[in-house]
Parts: C-alpha cells; structure tokens; sequence
C-alpha cells in the first residue's frame, strides 16, 4: 500500500526520536543533515534504516544511503519506493 | 481477660423485690447507662461510633430472662443493652468505652466489639449480619457435644436483607441447631425504612418459610417478651429445633451518633414514645400495687450511683501498655 | 475405559452390569467404574451383542483400554432389538463433569456416621490458684499491677513480673516475633551497595580500599566518589591544584553522574599519562577489498544484520591479537600479564560526552554476524547505563574508532592496566599507487599505542602489518 | 461551593466528588448511583447529599443490606448497557460482594472471549485514623490491586477527586475508587472549570533529588510532611503520587528512583503481601544498580486496628516513621 509524504516524513521522525529520545524533530528543517545534526554514528544511522524498513515495509539498500541525508530526501525514497 | 469469670456481678437486687420490679430494674439500668454514654460520647470521652438502644430495653431484659448461664449470646454493634441485661459488669463496659485496658475487650473493641467469653458473651459484630454465622456455630458445637446450652443471636431488620441471613437460618433449620433469632425490628437499617427495604415487611411470617417456629412478639413490652423468649428457648431446649422472633421495638434515638435523623418524621417517634417499655412496665406495677410511693426513684437513684462509680473507675483506670499492641494477634502460650 | 474427569488418566473396573450374550443399546449402562473420587455407571455408545469381556472387575486400566467386545447385532437379533426400541433414545448429553452418583454399596450400607469429635472436656472453671503460680516464680502477688478487668491480677502479669525480675540473665533465644518488626539488613564486612559498586567500576576505584562512613556500615555511591576525588590527585599535588566542578550556571552543567564519569576518566587518563611510556606507530591500510566485499554482503543480508567497517575492523584487530598475545594483557606489579583471551574494549562516546570502554568477550571467535550483533547491543546498553560488571572490569585491549566524528588519525592513550591501544581514523577516498598506476581507492588509518614497557614499536608495527593483511582477503574473516 | 479568586472555587474533597457524580448523572443518562444508604441518608459519609432529591429514586437507588446482592446487580447492569456507579458504604465491606468482584466484574470480559464488558465504577471509602476499630478500618487496595481484569485509582487531591469519576465512567473495564475516609473534609482551592484527569500516570507532588517517598491516597499527606521535616535536615525528597495502584505506573517510579538512588513506600496496608511489597519488588527488579540502599517500607503495624486512640496512631504510618524510614535509606 503507498505511503503519503506526512506518514513518511512522520515515520522519519518517529524512527530519530527512538535513536535520539531528546530530539527536536519538529522544528527540524526537511533539508537539514541528519547525520550531522544529531551526530548519529554509523551504528545509529544502521538502526535508523532498519526502523524505517520495519516502520514502512520497504527494501532499502546501502546504496539509497546518499538519498537518506535529509529528511525530504528520506521521505521521497520512502513514497517513491511504496507507490 | 481470665475466663470462667462469675455470671452475676451486678449488685444483688435488695431482698423482697418482686420479679416484675427487677425487670425494671434492668431496663432502668440500661436506660440510664445509654443516656450517660450519650452525654460521655458528646463530652468527647467515649469516641468512635456509639449505637444507643434508647427505646428496645424490654428486647435485652426479656430474651436474657430465659437464659441460663449455659446459654451464649451473640449481638451486634447496638450492644450496651444486651451486654449489661447479661451481667457484664459496668465498669468494665464503660472502661471499654474509654479505651483502658480493664476494659472487657482491654480497649480494643470500643462500644462495638464487648466480649466477656466467662459469661458467652460472644461480642457485638460490626458488620451487618456478621454475628449469624457465629451463632450457628456455637450451637452446632453446643449441639454436637451435648452440651444444653442455646444460643442467642440479636440481629436487626437491616441484617434481615443480608445473604448471610437467609444462609444461616436454612442452615440452622436444616441442622435443627439450638439457635433463637432474636430480630429486633426497630423498623428502620440506619437510613432506610423497612417498607423500602423489604418486599414482605411481615419478617416473622416470611422467617417460618424456613420451617421453623417463628412469632411476633410486641417488643416494647418486657413481660410479653419475656413469655415469649421461654416458650421458644424452652421449645429449643426439649429439640423443638431454631426459633425466629420478631422483637417488634422502636429506637428513640437515631442510627448512631453521625446519624442526623432525616429519614424519620418526628410523630412516629412521638407514637412510639407513648409505648416507652420503660412507662408501660411502671403503670402496671402501680395498679398491682407492687411499686410504692417512691420505689421508683430509690430504684433510680441506686442505679444511678452504679453507674457513677462505673465512670469513676473508667475515668482512673490504666491504657494498655503500647508495647502489648501486637499481643493477642496470635494467641499466647497460657491460654489453655 | 472413558475419561469421566479432567484430572482422570486410568480406572478401575468395579463390576459388570450385563451378561454375554445380552442386546445392548446406546446408552444402556453396561458397567460400574471406580475413578478415584467415586464410582460411576458406565454406558454403551454402540448396539451389539456382548461377546466377551475384556477386563476383569477388580483391574485398574488406562483411559481408553476396550472393556468387551460387541458383536454387531446380527439379522434376526437387529429386528429384535429394532422393535423393542423406543422411539431414538437420545442418549443424554455427557455431562461435562462426570456425574457422580451414589456409589453402588455392596454389603448393608452403614451410612457412615458424621465422626462426633471426643468431647474436649472445658477447662474447669478456675485455674490453679494465682498464688501457687506466684509461689512458683517466687513472685511477691501485692507488688504486681494487674491488668485484668477491674484491676484484678491475671496470669500474664505474673509472668511479666517474673520475666522483669530476671532482667539480668537474659532469655536464651529471644521469642519468635510475629511478623510485625521489619529485619534490617546488617552490613557485615564493607557490603557495598549496588550503585556505589557500579559507581567504582566507573570511577576505576578498588573497593577494597574504600571505607564507609554509613551508619549501618556500608559503602555508599558517596564514599565511592570521595575515594574516587582523592586518588585522583596524585598525593604529593597541592590541594589547588584540584581543579574545581564548574559553578553552576556555567552553560549546561553536567547531571551529577556525568560530573563523575569525567572525574573518573580524569584520574585514569592522569594515571596512565603518568605510569604509561607511550610509543605510537601508524599505517594507511587500502580497504577496497573490504569495502566491496561488504557492499556484496551487506545485499543479501537483511537489514537488521547488515555489516558496517567497525564490525570489520573489530575481528581484523582480534585476530591479529591472537596471533601477537603480547599485546593482549596488563601490566601489573612491574610485569606483563598476559589476557587469558581476547576481550576487545570499544571505547563509546555516551551522549553527554562521558566515555566507556567495554569489552566483547571472546571476540576473536565471533563470526562477523556476531561481532555486528555484539557490537550494536554493547552501544546501546553502554549509552543506556545498563553494563554488566564483567564487560566493564576486562578488556585486553582496547579500539577506538572515531571515523564517525570525521577524523582521519587518532592517537589515543592507552587505559591502564592495558599495555595497547589501537586508534581507527574515517574512511577516506586517497590517491592510491598500485603497480605504478594512481588509482582512488578508500583507505583508512590505524595508529597503535603502545606500553613501551612491555612491548616495543617493532611488535606494533608487526601487528599493523597483521591486521592489513587480514583486511586484503575479507572473506576468509 | 464558594467562588474564591477567579476562576477558582473552595470546595471540599467531598463536594468535589458529590459534583463529580452530579455531572456524570447530568450528562450521561445510562449513568445511575446505587448503593446503602445514598439516597434518604444521603450516603454514609453524606458525598451523596441532595443527589436523590435532585435526580429522583430511579437514578440514585437506596438498596438493601446485600452488598453481595447490589454489586452483582451493578455488574449485571453493566453488562447491559448502563454506566453504574456502586457505592460499598466501606472496604471493609466489600469483602462480603469479594466473590462479586472477582469472580464476575473481573472476569466476565476474558470468560467471555472478550465480548462481555464490564464498564461499572465501584466507589468504596477505605483506611483507618477514626477510631473505628477492627472490623471498620481496613486498607485493601492492595488486595484489589492484586486482581487482573480491573483497574484501581485512588484519588488523593480535589483535582482528582473532581477529574478522576468521568474517566473512570467512560473506561469499558470495571474500575475500583478508593477514597480514604480522612480526605472528605480536605479543602482547598479548585479551578472552576476543573476536568476530567487521566487516571493512569503517577504525579510527582514534590521534586526533590536525594531519596523518593512512594504513597498514595491518604497517605499522600503524610508523605509530604515527612518531606518538609527532611527539608530541615537538608534531605531533599520527592514525593510520589501514585494515583494509580493497578496498572502501577512503572515508568514514573523507576525514573525518580534510578535518579535518587533511594526509594520510601507509604502503604496502610499490612506489610506481608502489601502493595508496597509490589512496588519494592518491582524498583528492586528494574532499578538495582541504581540502589544506594535497601528500599524502605512503612506500612501499619501487623495487628488487627485497635480502638483506643494512642493504639491505632502506633499502629499506622505517621510522618515521624516516614522521616526514620528515609534517614535509614540516606545512610
């Protein structure tokens, strides 16, 4: 079943705050690095995949890692890949 | 609490008084206690809850009559009366009251809880109906060693709606147990009138569905109680199995202490105040000429120095030591 | 033989209720079975002829054993049984718990009579005189406070006046109180609580050394932070040269456990500067072998066990341990103590900017899967605070992988008591020679440290070369 | 209820629950009051005062004295559709409609493969400290806290006592409401538009750092006394408000104590078996390492109530056992 941009972009946010509980996901803007700005290292950006993998059911590989630096880009992957 | 304590501890009633005068006698006692408990409890000195009888005391005289001292008794929180009709001791009733340790229940029970196992005063019962299983019980051992005692288990019209009513008297009946059900129907469960509480408010005849004897009996006067109370404890004693009496009595004065009383309009109580047990026993005495001039007060002035001397001695008695707080939770070795 | 209870796995067969040869139809009583909790009919499901029987009355079978056997009811004997047939008896439902009826009494039935307990003969009113039991106790009965009604003297009181005049020889075991005083937990010895032990793993304190000031003597988180203070300042010091906690205010003050965690890392990271003579030695190792072999993987695996280079780098620096122990171990009492396996330490930045360094155990035999697995759950227990004491106590040697934090070399210091250390840098795209062709290739920088006194610089370079080579062929990890 | 400042009213723990049943009964006509003594008497501890003049006998029904009798027909009327509130007069009777309880409002829903829901509200006032002896001074919520299938809250607050029926009304499984005998002449302030309350989360009523004191119901005040007495001594202590004992809110508690490091449970049940037991179980099971000590417990002494005053008050928790209890803890 497709998934809309706000249920991404949601599912974005809740797999953050289950890696960072304290982070302000709201006011974060859709262009902004996530890696960077909640320092997450490379074991932290793994478990962020596999929530979105569970959360959305969809197949992502390490080479869609480049399009998963925001959460727009995030986001599109997820809608693109559901449709 | 040693047991085996002698029955009559009351003072001697004075040579040459008729039988009828002792009966008046005791209501008279009770009267004057209750009322003295009033003002005690008002004075803050008794605590807790207090339920008065003000009003039944031919019930407590008339039952007590027929029994001996092999017979048991199990009442409720509305005690006093039956406590003192059975020969507990005063002092030991009021110092109850004031939480001392000569207390019979050594200040833990209060007005609620009077035991005296030396005369098989079983206690009140604070839970509506929770004495009838007792009661039951004592006769079925009565019962089953021999033993001719009867037991006698006060219950008001409240109680009369619980499940455990209607469980023990089947049981009881089924069981042919030595056991008289002594209703005090004062015709009201703290707030709630019996019409509004009872389908059939003909409590003696819905009691004989059980297949026992069962009668009303007009609780206001003392000798018609007293008759009553032997035929049926006799009838008890010979095998005739439970009876069911319905002591048909009125309380002068409300549930308890907290009660405000809203639920009774004043006339009915002044109806039944021109029945006060107390009144109808006098005016027969005086027409029978077995109560002189100034019998009445000199009676009354002995009683009330009884109870003087009760509160005296409530008043200088000892607390319970706080270190025996958890004695008596499990029993201790002397007690045979 | 049916089941007639839940609880019922065998029975006993009481007696029979037909003949040979009798017609039975369904539901017609055929025996009577004993179940251990009563004896209960048992009826025919089927119509036939009794043809034999199977089970003699007496013997315990299993539910299910045939009792007899029915022959089918032949021509003649079928009309016979047809007519006399009621209407379709419907054989009455089972009860869903077996009916228990009366069981059958074979001789007079003497109804067992209700057993009418002996008669406890009541006490006879009147104790044995108070007096006797004063004599007795040698208690004089006027110096006694009675508290029974109306002041009367009671037994208990003359055995509390007795016990007060025995004060002095005390009783040998005190009497078995109810469950009323709640037992204190007395500390003997230095019992330590919990969070101060977990503290002391933190702060590298040895309990040993730390005395309580507890009321009930035992060591407390608070003892643990002031032994950890002191040894935190070399003793000969001065006193201002402790640097003091921040004032508060001063932007985001630590949480108080923070503020530990740095003064503990403070007094390790002193004492190993002080004790440690470091050497360090480095190399660029190319990872396009690894970094390929890993993208192949990582396809056919699942996401949850998808490889990262850490889980690589880890089992690569394992293995080289294994094959140069001396560098696997501590230095202890002025000698070097070799680690009885490889433990790697993974130092883990905890948000809030404390560090650990816990260890995998066994990690040169994990295979790749299980050291990724290992790995991910080591981070997040660490960053949860949820340690066990072992993997805080014994790490031989000790990782620290900081390309995530984007630098490219790091040259760490060594936790003592270990005698090495190894620092991973990010991995970077670097020209690369091969063959005298410049190519691009990702590469990484390891650098080691190392405890000058236990090893010197040609081992660690020794080891480098190991983990290098380890990196050339991932697939054999 | 008196109108204080703007928008707020004085009013009385009583009151505030007398309204909260007045606007379940306004709002919500499947909603009906039964119970000994509600109606005539305007219940025994006159929270139902000028209910049955307002709402007439049908919706605030005097029964009989048959609490197992009227709380089985609560249940049945549940069932059925209706959104009772039964009134036990007290715990201690409660233990006669026990069996009513359990074995039915309890159990129905999973009996019944989950088709049958129980949404009754069960009021019963509870504790001791008025002298009112053995048989009428009981605490056990800790026994109700024990049963799976129904949930138990114990409002201690006018917010709560105000907030928590309407919630209480509106959950599909029975809840029990326990109100400690010693709170009805509580008073206070009360927001004027005071609303319904979650009746799940614990509340921290004190922040504090080095120890946290667990209690509920009655014992809440007592808590927070003992916490003004270790202020003085430079303890600073956070209080707990249970509010909810079944489902236990773990995370509130396991979050104070892994950050004190010292835990205080107020319980007026017996120690054997009390809820405090559970939740020292449950803080020493998830918060272990955080523990700088023992957890401590201060619940009534072991002993049926006595009547005479100076008894019962060495029988109960009191702020002066509380203070010794959390010194012990501080070490």
């Amino acid at each position: 079943m497709s998934i809309t941009d706000d249920e991404a972009r949601a599912m974005v946010a809740r797999a953050v705050r289950r890696i960072v509980p304290d982070a302000q996901v709201e006011t974060l803007a859709s262009d902004a690095d996530l890696r960077r700005t909640f320092e997450l290292d490379s074991l932290d950006f793994l478990s962020f995949v596999e929530l979105l993998v569970n959360d959305s059911g969809v197949r992502i590989d390490e080479d869609d890692y480049p399009d998963l630096t925001t959460t727009a880009g995030c986001a599109d992957l997820l809608v693109r890949r559901s449709a | 609490m040693s047991r085996g304590q002698a029955v009559a501890a009351r003072p001697p009633a004075p040579a040459g008084e008729t039988h009828r005068a002792s009966l008046l006698r005791g209501m008279t006692a009770i009267r004057l206690f209750e009322e003295r408990c009033v003002e005690l409890y008002s004075a803050g000195m008794i605590r807790g809850f207090l339920h008065v009888a003000i009003g039944e005391e031919a019930v407590a005289v008339g039952v007590m009559q027929a029994l001996t001292d092999d017979d048991s008794i199990v009442s409720t929180y509305r005690e006093h009366g039956h406590a003192i009709a059975r020969g507990v001791p005063m002092d030991s009733v009021m110092a109850e009251m004031y939480g001392k340790v000569t207390g019979c229940s050594r200040g833990r029970g209060g007005s609620m809880h009077l035991f005296d196992v030396g005369r098989r005063f079983y206690g009140g019962n604070a839970i509506v109906g929770g004495g009838l299983p007792l009661a039951v019980g004592l006769a079925l051992a009565d019962k089953m060693q021999g033993r001719p005692g009867v037991t006698v288990c006060f219950f008001g019209d409240g109680a009369y709606a619980e499940g455990e009513f209607h469980e023990c008297v089947n049981l009881a009946a089924l069981w042919q147990l030595p056991v008289l059900f002594a209703c005090e129907n004062n015709l009201y469960a703290m707030g709630t009138a019996l019409h509004r509480a009872q389908a059939e408010t003909d409590l003696a005849l819905r009691a004989a569905s059980y297949g026992i004897a069962s009668w009303p009996v007009d609780g206001m006067d003392v000798l018609a109680v007293e008759k009553a109370s032997r035929r049926a404890v006799d009838r008890i004693r010979n095998g005739g199995g439970p009876c069911f009496l319905e002591l048909r009595t009125y309380r002068f004065r409300a549930h308890s202490m907290y009660d405000p009383d809203r639920y009774r309009d004043k006339a009915e109580i002044a109806r039944w105040r021109e029945r006060d047990p107390i009144d109808l026993l006098v005016r027969q005495l005086r027409e029978d000429g077995e109560l002189l001039g100034e019998d009445l007060d000199v009676m009354t002035a002995e009683v009330t120095e009884e109870i003087d001397l009760a509160v005296a001695s409530a008043e200088a008695a000892p607390l319970e030591p706080v270190e025996d707080l958890t004695r008596f939770v499990y029993s201790e070795a002397e007690v045979q | 033989m049916p089941s007639l209870g839940a609880d019922m796995d065998s029975g006993t067969l009481v007696e029979w209720l037909v003949h040979e040869g009798d017609t039975v139809h369904r539901g017609d009583p055929m025996a009577v079975v004993d179940t251990d909790k009563s004896a209960i009919e048992v009826e025919s499901f089927d119509e036939g002829v009794v043809e034999s029987f199977l089970v003699e009355p007496g013997t315990r079978v299993a539910v299910g054993t045939p009792l007899a056997a029915l022959a089918p009811l032949t021509g003649a004997t079928a009309e016979a049984a047809e007519r006399q047939l009621p209407a379709p008896a419907r054989r009455p439902p089972a009860r869903k718990h077996a009916a228990t009826r009366p069981p059958a009494e074979p001789g007079p039935s003497t109804a067992a009579r209700p057993r009418v307990p002996k008669p406890r003969v009541p006490v006879p009113v009147g104790a044995p005189p108070l007096r006797h039991h004063a004599a007795e106790l040698g208690v004089d009965l006027t110096r006694v406070a009675g508290t029974g009604p109306h002041g009367e003297v009671t037994r208990a009181d003359v055995d509390r006046a007795a016990a007060e005049a025995r004060a002095g020889a005390r009783p040998e075991r005190a009497p078995v109180r109810p469950e009323t005083a709640p037992v204190r937990p007395v500390a003997r010895g230095t019992q330590v609580s919990p969070y101060a032990r977990r503290l002391a793993e933190e702060l590298g304190v040895d309990l040993a050394r730390v005395s309580s000031t507890g009321r009930d003597g035992a060591v407390r988180a608070e003892d643990v932070r002031r032994a950890a203070e002191a040894s935190a300042r070399p003793p000969s010091a001065p006193v201002e040269a402790r640097e003091e906690a921040p004032a508060p205010g001063a932007g985001e003050v630590p949480g108080s456990w923070e503020r530990s965690a740095r003064a503990t890392i403070a007094a390790l990271m002193s004492r190993s500067k002080r004790e440690i003579p470091h050497y360090y030695v480095a190399t660029t190792v190319d990872l396009s072998a690894a970094t390929e072999w890993l993208r192949r993987t990582n396809r056919e695996r699942p996401v949850s066990e998808r490889l990262v280079p850490a889980a690589l780098l880890l089992k690569t620096t394992a293995l080289a341990a294994r094959q140069h122990p001396e560098l696997n171990g501590f230095w202890a009492d002025g000698r070097f103590v070799p680690g009885e396996d490889v433990h790697l330490g993974v130092a883990v930045s905890v948000r809030g900017g404390a560090l650990v360094a816990p260890a995998i155990h066994h990690t040169a035999d994990l295979d790749l899967g299980e050291v990724m697995a290992a790995l991910r759950d080591l981070v997040k227990r660490a960053r949860a605070g949820r340690l066990r004491r072992a993997e805080m106590a014994d790490p031989t040697l000790t990782v620290t992988d900081l390309g995530d934090q984007g630098v490219e070399e790091v040259i760490g210091v060594i936790y003592p008591p270990q005698v090495a250390l190894l620092g991973v840098g990010r991995i970077v795209e670097r020209p690369w020679a091969v063959d005298g062709m410049i190519g691009v290739r990702p590469t990484v920088r390891l650098t080691l440290s190392g405890d000058h006194r236990a090893t010197d610089g040609a081992t660690g370079a020794r080891f480098l070369n190991t983990i290098e080579r380890l990196l050339l062929h991932p697939e054999e990890l | 209820m008196t109108t204080a400042t703007v928008g707020t009213v004085e009013t009385t723990y009583r009151e505030a629950m007398r309204e909260a049943i007045r606007e379940a009964l306004r709002e919500d006509d499947r909603v009906f009051l039964m119970g000994e003594d509600v109606g005539m008497y305007g219940g025994c501890f006159a929270v139902s005062l000028g209910l049955l003049e307002e709402f007439g006998p049908e919706r605030v029904r005097d029964t009989p004295l048959s609490e197992s009798g009227f709380v089985g027909a609560g249940v049945g009327a549940a069932i059925a559709g209706m959104r009772p509130i039964v009134e036990i007069m007290t715990v201690n009777f409660s233990l006669l409609a026990l069996d009513q309880i359990l074995n039915n409002a309890a159990t129905l829903l999973h009996m019944s493969g989950g088709q049958v829901h129980v949404p009754l509200v069960i009021r019963m006032t509870t504790g001791a400290g008025r002298q009112l002896a053995s048989q009428h001074s009981h605490s056990f919520e800790g026994w109700y806290a024990h049963i799976p299938g129904i949930k138990v809250i114990a409002p201690a607050t006018l917010e709560d006592a105000r907030g928590m029926l309407w919630t209480a009304l509106q959950d599909p499984d029975p809840v029990l409401l326990f109100e400690h005998g010693s709170l009805y002449n509580m008073s206070g302030t009360l927001a004027e538009d005071a609303g319904h309350v979650d009746i799940q989360r614990a509340a921290v009523r004190r922040p504090g750092r080095d120890l946290t004191l667990v209690s509920y119901g009655g014992s809440l005040s007592k808590a927070l006394d003992a916490a003004e007495t270790l202020a003085v001594e430079g303890v600073d202590a956070e209080v707990l408000d249970l509010r909810s004992l079944r489902p236990l809110d773990d995370e509130t508690i396991m979050e104070s104590v892994s950050r004190t490091h010292r835990a205080v449970v107020i319980d007026e049940g017996w120690r054997s078996g009390s809820l405090s037991a559970e939740i020292s179980a449950r803080i020493t099971e998830q918060c272990f390492y955080d523990l700088d000590s023992p957890v401590e417990r201060v619940c009534s002494a072991e002993v049926p109530m006595p009547y005479a005053k100076h008894l019962e008050e060495a029988a109960l928790p009191q702020p002066e056992t509380v203070v010794a209890a959390a010194r012990r803890a501080v070490g």
